[in-house]
C-alpha cells in the first residue's frame, strides 16, 4: 500500500454561486435535430449512444427540424402555448397571493412549463399521471377548474381535499391526477403499480410518473425503475432535471457522472434525455414514450432538462446559493418564448394575439381567484370545519376517532 | 369444513379471494413458483396464472409502492412481506403512502391493500427473523393491523381484511403456522388437528375486524394478548390455576375497547403479553387504555408481560421469549396483589 | 454566556464540536453551501470546509447508511434529516443498522452517530411538515431519543448526543427554533432572548443525557412533557392556576424514571402531554410506567393530551394542536378527579 | 387510443424448472482474452462497452491468455486454491453439523468461492471488507481462525458474538470483515459511508462490499451507487450474480434487460462483468477495481457471474424450483477446478499435492471442529448466559435494562 497518496473525498459544487457565473458547458447541449429517432420497438439497451446526447426539434431560428419533429398540428401547438401562458399568469398572481398572505405557502413552476404540458397533449386524458408538485401544468392542460386548484392552494370551504394538505398538492382523479404526497419520489413507484395493474387487467391505459432531478436520488425512484423494467410496465418515467434541487445542484444528485436518462438505460429501459424547453421536442419525445407504453413494449424513462426559474418555494431564497442571472443564461431559454417563435415562424401566432392571450389568460386567472377568495381564505378562517378531519383517515370512522371528535367539538 | 392448519387457512383464504374476485393479485418475494418460503401460496400460481400470482424482485419499498399503485388503480393486492423483520424498506411507502391516501385526497384515492407478514420468534430465528414490529403500525393512523392466533381467525381475518377498503398491515405468528405452541419448546409439537380451531369452513366467510374474541373466560384476571401469546397465556392460565379470562384481541388496531373494558371492570386486574419488545411496545397504549378507562375498577397495577427490550437473540432464545412461567408469574402478582 | 435562539445554540453545539474533534462531521440535504433550511448549520462549511461539513443526495436511507459505515470507521457523523417527516426512507438503517450494530457483533462494531431532524407543528405544515414521530424510535431498543425545549438543553444535550457512542436520535421542535411557543397562536411571538433559558455559553459543556429537568415545581399535578408542550403546558398551568409540576424529559428513551416516579409518587396525578398522535405514541409507555411504579399513590387517571389520531392536516392545524386549552381542561380533570 | 391490444403483464420466467432443461444462451459468455482492459483511471461511462462482455481469463484448456491475465505468482495462485478447498470442506462439514442438529442453520457458498477469495488476495490485509452471508471465503482467507468461525456457528460458550446472531452472521474487526447483518443490502451503503470517511480523513484504506443479484433491488443498492458516484468513494462494489435468489432466477431481479454491471455504468460508475468462477480474472478484475479506489479515482462495480451450487441454506430445497442438474451444465464450470487445472497446466500443482490438500484441510476443519465443540453446541446449552443478552444494547447499561435483567433472573 506504500506509495499511495492519502485519500480524498470529492464533493461536487456547481460552477457557479452568487457572485460567480455559471459555465453551462456541463449540460452538453446537441445540436437541433442531430439525435437519431429510433423505432418505437427499439431494444432498451440500444438507446445506450443517445442518453448522453440531448434531443431537440426546434433550432435556434425555431425551425422544426431533425428525426424528432412531431408534425405536430398548429392547432396543438396553440393549445400548449396557451396552457403554458395561463399556467404562468396562474403562478404568479398566487405567488401574489401567498406574499399578501391569503395562501400560506406556494411553489410555481415557471420556466419549466413545457414537459407537463407537452406532455398532457401526448396523452388520452384517461392516462393517469404520478405528478410532483411542479406539475400543475398538466392540470391546467387537461381542463380543471382554476377556481377548484385556487380553493386548494386557500384552505378554503370549497377546496376539494378539504384543508387537509399544503397548498399544491392537488389531487383529481377525474383528471387522472394522483394525489400529490410531498415525499418525495413516493408517487413514482406507485405509478409503476398503477400500470402494471392496467396490464395485469388487459386495459389500454398508461401511468405517467414525475420525479424531480434531485429525487432519484431517494429508493423509490430505484424501485421504480426495477419494477418497471422487470415487468415492462406501461409507464413513462420523467424525470424533470431543472438543475437545482432546493440549494443543492444537479451534480449532488449524482448528475455529474452520468446524465440522469443513463440510469433508465443501466436498468434497461429505453431512455431519452430531451430538450425541456422545447416544446416540440417535449411533444415527440412524450408521444414515442406513450407509443412505446401503449403497443406494450414497456416503460420509457425521460430526462427533460430544463431549469426551476424561480424560487424552489416561497420559503425559498435562491439568491443564497445560485447567480442571480443563471435563468437568463440558462443554454435552452425559456420554454414559452421558444414556441412562441416557432409559432409566427410558420405564421400560427401573432404579436396581437399573444398579447391578447395574455389579457384573456391574466382575466382568467383574476375571475377565479374572486371566485375562489368568495368561499374563504386560510386567513379568513373560512376552511372546512374542524370536525371533518377526523374524517377520511378510515372508510368508516372507528370509536376512537369518533370518540376523538367529541372531545376536540369539547376542546378536550 | 375441514382441518387446516394455519398455513393452509391463509393460503385458503387468498384461494377463495382469486377465485371471488378478478382484483384479487398476491405477489411478494419467492411467493409465485415456489410458493413461499412458509408455502403460504403453494399452488396458487399454478392454479391462477402469473399476472395473478407472481414473484417480486427483494424490494420491500418497491412491493408496497407498487401494492398502493395497483390499490389506486382499483385492484386489492395482496403482498407478502418474507419476514416482519424486513418490512422497514417497505415503511416510508406504508407509512407515508398507504396510510394517508385516503386522508390526503379527501378520499379521491385509496390504497385497499393487505401487507401480510409471519412475526414473532420460538424459530431460533435470532434477530432478523423473530420480530414483531405491530407497535411501529399502530402508531400510524390509517392503517388497520391484525394478528391471528389460529387457523379459523387466520382465515376468517384475512378474507375480511383482503375485502377492507382500508390498508391492512396482517400478522401472522409464524410459531403459529403448525400448531399451537404454548412456549413449551421442550415438549413435542402439537399439531393444530388436535384442536377445534383448526375446523375451518372451506369457502368464503369472515372474522369482523375490530371484534376481539374471549378465548377463555374468567374472573380472576384479564389477560390483553394475541398471536402466539394467547397459548402461552392460556398454558399459564392452566399451570397456575388462576381463572384468568383471555382476550385474543385478534385486531390490534383499530381494536375492540368494549371487550377489553367489560372485562377488566370485572375482574379489576389485567396482565397485558406480548412478545415484542416492551418499551413502546402495544402493551403501553393497552395499559394506558385500560387505567383510563377502567381506573375505578383496578385493584392492581397492571402488569405487561413481554420480550425484554433487546433485540431478540439466537442463542438465548428461550431466556428472551416471554413463556408460560414468566406469564404465570405476572398472573401470580395480579392477583395476589392488594 | 451569550443569548441564543435554538437554532443558533444547536449551530453552537456542532461549531464546538467540528472544532474539538476532527472526526466530527456534519452532512444532510442542503446543509452545506445554504446552511439547511432552518439555518441551523449556516456558516460552518465556510469555516471547516467540505470534507467537514457537506451536502448530500436526497436520499434519507442513504444518509444513514453511510453515517452508519462512518461511524464504524471512527468518525462521530452528525447527519441531517430535513424534516423527520422524511426520515422513514432512512428508518431501516436506523432500526436494522445503527441500532443493532453494537449487539449484533458483540460491540466489535458501532455506531456513534447523530441523527438531527426538525419534528413538530404549529407552522402551517401539513402532513409532511409537522409530525412528531419519537416513538416510532423509542420502541427500538439501541436507539438514544432525545428532544429539547429551549436553546441552553439543545446544545447541552447535541453536545452530549455527539459525544455518545450510541446513536442517538435528537428531534428538534421546529416551532421553538426562533421562541418558546405556548400554544397561543393568534399572540405575538415572543424571541428567545427575553427568556433566561437563551443564556448559553458559548464554548463546551453538555446537559447529561437520561436526566430529566423540573421545568417548574408544583405539588397539585405532574405532568410529563417534552419539547414544544413543555411550553405549552407553563401556559396552561399558569392560566388554570393549577400548581403542576411540568417535567420536561429531555431525554425521551432511556429516561430518567425517579425523577417521573418521585413526582407522580407525590402529587398523586399525572397529564401526560404530546404532539404526537395519541395512539402508540410515547405518552402510552409514560402512563404503562407511571401505573407500574405508582399505582398505588395514583387518585386519578392518567390523562394524555395529545396530537389526535389523523394526519396533521393542515387548515385545522390549531384544532389539531394540543393547546394549552387542551392540556388546562386536562389539568382540571386530573386534579377534581375523586 | 382506440386500436391498441389490451395491454399484458410480462412476468420474467427462467428458462429451467424442474424437468426442462436450463438455456443458458442467456449468460452471454465473451471468450477467454476477449474483453479490453481499460486503463485504471478510465471515464466511468467509458467502461459501457464492456458491460455486457464478460471478463475471463481462463481458456478451456486452462490456459491464462489476454489483456487481464494477472500475471499472478503461482505461489499466490496456490493460497488461492487452497482457501477454496479449505472453505469447501468447512462448508461440506458445516452442512453435516446443521443436519446433526449440531448447528441450527447454515449457508455454504459452494461453487462461488473464487469471488470473495481471489478479492482477499487483491487487497490489503486491513481494508474493509462488508460481506453477505455467503463470504465466508474472505475469513478463511484472511486466516481468521476456523475454530471461532465455528464457535461462531454453533453459538457456544466461546462465539465472539456472544450467541447473539444465526449461525454465519460473523463478525471480526480485526480481520476487516464487517458483521453480516441478515437483512440484504445494509452493509453495501455502509462500505460506501467507510470508504467516504477514509478519503475524509487522507487514509489509504479501501472498501470492499458485498451484494447479492437479488438485493441489487433493495435501496441500499442505490444509496450505494448513487454516494459512491457523487463522492467518488473508494470501494469495490461487488455485485455476486449467483443466478438465484432463493428460488426467484436473476430475471426477476432485473437480469432479463441488462446487466447488473450496467447498473454501475448508468449510475456513472466505471464496471465490469467478470467470470467470478475464473480465479485469475477475479484476481485481475479486483486489483484494477483496488487501483482506482486507491489512487482515488472513484468507485468500481464488479458484477461476478458465478453459480449458487448448493441450496440456499439449510432451510431450501432447491430440487423444488430449479433442474437438479444446472450447476454441473452451468457454463462457467467450477472455480476449484477451473484453478487447479491452470496450475497444473503450468506446473504448480499435481495430483498428488491436490490429494494431500484435500486431507490436510479436511484435518484441519475436523480438529477445528473437535476444538469447537469441546466448547459446547446450542443444543448442548453451552450458550453465553443469559444475562449476557442485556450486554451491548447500550455502551453503558441502562437502569431499565438493568431491571429487566434482573427480572430476567428471577424468571419474571
Ligand atoms: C423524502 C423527502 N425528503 C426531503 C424532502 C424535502 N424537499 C422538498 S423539495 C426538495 C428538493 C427536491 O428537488 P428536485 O427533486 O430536484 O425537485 P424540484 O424541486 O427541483 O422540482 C427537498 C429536499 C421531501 N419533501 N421529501
Ligand atoms: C431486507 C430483506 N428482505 C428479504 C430477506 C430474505 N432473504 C434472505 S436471502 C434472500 C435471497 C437473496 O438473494 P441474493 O441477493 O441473490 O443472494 P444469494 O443468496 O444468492 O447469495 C432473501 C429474499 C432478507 N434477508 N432481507
Ligand atoms: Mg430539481
Ligand atoms: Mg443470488
Amino acid at each position: 500500500m506504500s506509495g499511495y497518496p492519502p485519500l480524498e473525498l470529492h464533493v461536487p459544487e456547481p460552477s457557479g454561486r452568487p457572485g460567480r457565473e455559471t459555465d453551462f458547458s456541463y449540460l452538453k447541449v446537441s445540436p437541433a435535430g442531430a439525435v437519431r429517432r429510433p423505432p418505437v420497438d427499439v431494444r432498451p439497451i440500444e438507446t445506450e449512444d443517445i442518453v448522453d446526447l440531448l434531443v431537440r426539434v426546434l433550432d435556434d431560428e425555431g425551425r422544426a427540424v431533425g428525426p424528432w419533429d412531431p408534425g405536430a398540428d398548429p392547432g396543438l401547438l396553440r393549445r400548449g402555448l396557451r396552457a403554458m401562458l395561463l399556467t404562468r399568469a396562474f403562478d404568479a398572481r398566487m405567488l401574489v397571493a401567498q406574499r399578501q398572505k391569503k395562501i400560506s405557502f406556494y411553489m410555481q413552476c415557471l420556466g419549466e412549463e413545457a414537459v407537463g404540458i407537452g406532455q398532457a397533449l401526448a396523452l388520452e386524458p384517461d392516462d393517469m399521471c404520478f405528478p410532483t408538485y411542479r406539475q400543475q401544468g398538466i392540470l391546467v392542460a387537461r381542463g380543471y377548474p382554476l377556481v377548484d386548484m385556487m380553493c386548494q392552494l386557500y384552505s378554503n370551504e370549497r377546496d376539494p381535499i378539504k384543508g387537509r394538505q399544503l397548498p399544491v398538492m392537488y389531487s383529481s382523479k377525474a383528471h387522472g391526477f394522483y394525489s400529490v404526497a410531498g415525499n418525495l419520489g413516493m408517487g413514482f413507484v406507485q405509478a409503476v403499480g398503477w400500470a402494471m395493474a392496467s396490464a395485469i387487467k388487459g386495459d389500454t391505459r398508461i401511468a405517467s410518473a414525475w420525479i424531480g432531478d434531485g429525487s432519484t436520488a431517494e429508493a423509490d425512484f430505484h424501485n421504480a425503475l426495477t419494477f418497471a423494467a422487470v415487468y415492462r410496465a406501461p409507464v413513462i418515467l420523467n424525470v424533470v432535471n431543472n438543475q437545482w434541487a432546493i440549494s443543492s445542484f444537479q451534480g449532488i444528485a449524482g448528475g455529474e457522472a452520468a446524465t440522469f436518462a443513463t440510469r433508465g438505460v443501466g436498468n434497461g429501459i429505453a431512455s431519452l434525455r430531451v430538450d425541456g424547453n422545447d416544446f416540440l421536442a417535449v411533444l415527440a419525445a412524450s408521444r414515442w414514450a406513450a407509443e412505446r407504453a401503449r403497443r406494450n413494449l414497456g416503460p420509457t424513462l425521460v430526462e427533460w432538462i430544463t431549469y426551476r426559474g424561480g424560487a424552489h418555494s416561497t420559503a425559498d431564497d435562491p439568491s443564497k446559493y445560485r447567480p442571480a442571472d443563471e435563468w437568463k443564461r440558462f443554454p435552452l431559454g425559456d420554454p414559452v418564448e421558444r414556441l412562441r417563435r416557432h409559432l409566427a415562424l410558420v405564421g400560427a401566432w401573432s404579436d396581437e394575439e399573444h398579447a391578447r392571450t395574455l389579457k384573456e389568460v391574466e382575466e382568467e386567472v383574476l375571475a377565479a381567484q374572486r371566485e375562489a377568495e368568495s368561499h374563504g381564505t386560510l386567513a379568513s378562517g373560512h376552511v372546512h370545519d374542524a370536525s371533518t378531519m377526523f374524517d377520511d383517515v378510515y372508510k368508516e370512522m372507528p370509536a376512537h376517532l369518533e370518540r376523538q371528535r367529541g372531545q376536540a367539538g369539547g376542546t378536550r | 369444513m375441514t382441518t387446516m392448519t394455519m398455513v393452509q387457512a391463509i393460503r385458503s383464504a387468498m384461494d377463495v379471494m382469486l377465485g371471488r374476485d378478478d382484483d384479487v393479485v398476491v405477489f411478494g418475494e419467492d411467493v409465485g413458483y415456489f410458493g413461499g418460503v412458509f408455502r403460504c401460496t403453494d399452488g396458487l400460481q399454478a392454479k391462477y396464472g402469473t399476472p395473478r400470482v407472481f414473484d417480486t424482485p427483494i424490494a420491500e419499498g418497491g412491493i408496497v409502492g407498487v401494492a398502493i399503485g395497483m390499490g389506486a388503480y382499483g385492484l386489492r393486492p395482496v403482498a407478502e412481506i418474507q419476514f416482519a423483520d424486513y418490512v422497514y424498506p417497505g415503511y416510508d411507502q406504508i407509512v407515508s403512502g398507504a396510510a394517508r391516501l385516503r386522508y390526503r385526497s379527501a378520499g379521491d384515492f385509496t390504497a385497499p391493500i393487505t401487507i401480510r407478514m409471519p412475526c414473532g420468534g420460538g424459530i431460533y430465528g435470532g434477530q432478523t427473523h423473530s420480530q414483531s414490529p405491530e407497535a411501529l403500525f399502530t402508531h400510524v393512523c390509517g392503517l388497520r393491523t391484525v394478528m391471528p392466533s389460529n387457523p379459523y381467525d387466520a382465515k376468517g381475518l384475512l378474507i375480511a381484511s383482503i375485502e377492507c377498503d382500508d390498508p391492512v398491515i396482517f400478522f401472522e405468528p409464524k410459531r403459529l403456522y403448525n400448531g399451537p405452541f404454548d412456549g413449551h419448546h421442550d415438549r413435542p409439537m402439537v399439531p393444530w388437528s388436535a384442536h377445534p380451531l383448526s375446523e375451518v369452513p372451506e369457502g368464503h366467510y369472515t372474522v369482523p375486524l375490530e371484534s376481539a374474541a374471549v378465548f377463555r373466560p374468567g374472573e380472576a384476571v384479564t389477560v390483553l394478548t394475541y398471536g402466539t401469546m394467547v397459548w402461552v397465556a392460556e398454558a399459564a392460565a392452566r399451570e397456575t390455576g388462576i381463572d384468568a379470562e383471555i382476550i385474543d384481541l385478534r385486531s390490534l388496531w383499530p381494536l375492540d375497547l368494549d371487550t377489553i373494558v367489560g372485562s377488566v371492570s370485572r375482574t379489576g386486574r389485567c396482565v397485558i403479553v406480548h412478545e415484542a419488545t416492551r418499551t413502546s411496545g402495544f402493551g403501553a397504549e393497552l395499559a394506558a387504555l385500560v387505567q383510563e378507562h377502567c381506573f375505578y375498577h383496578l385493584e392492581a397495577p397492571i402488569e405487561r408481560v413481554t420480550g425484554w427490550d433487546t433485540p431478540y437473540p439466537h442463542a438465548q432464545e428461550w431466556a428472551y421469549f416471554p413463556g408460560p412461567q414468566r406469564v404465570g408469574a405476572a398472573l401470580r402478582r395480579a392477583t395476589e396483589a392488594a
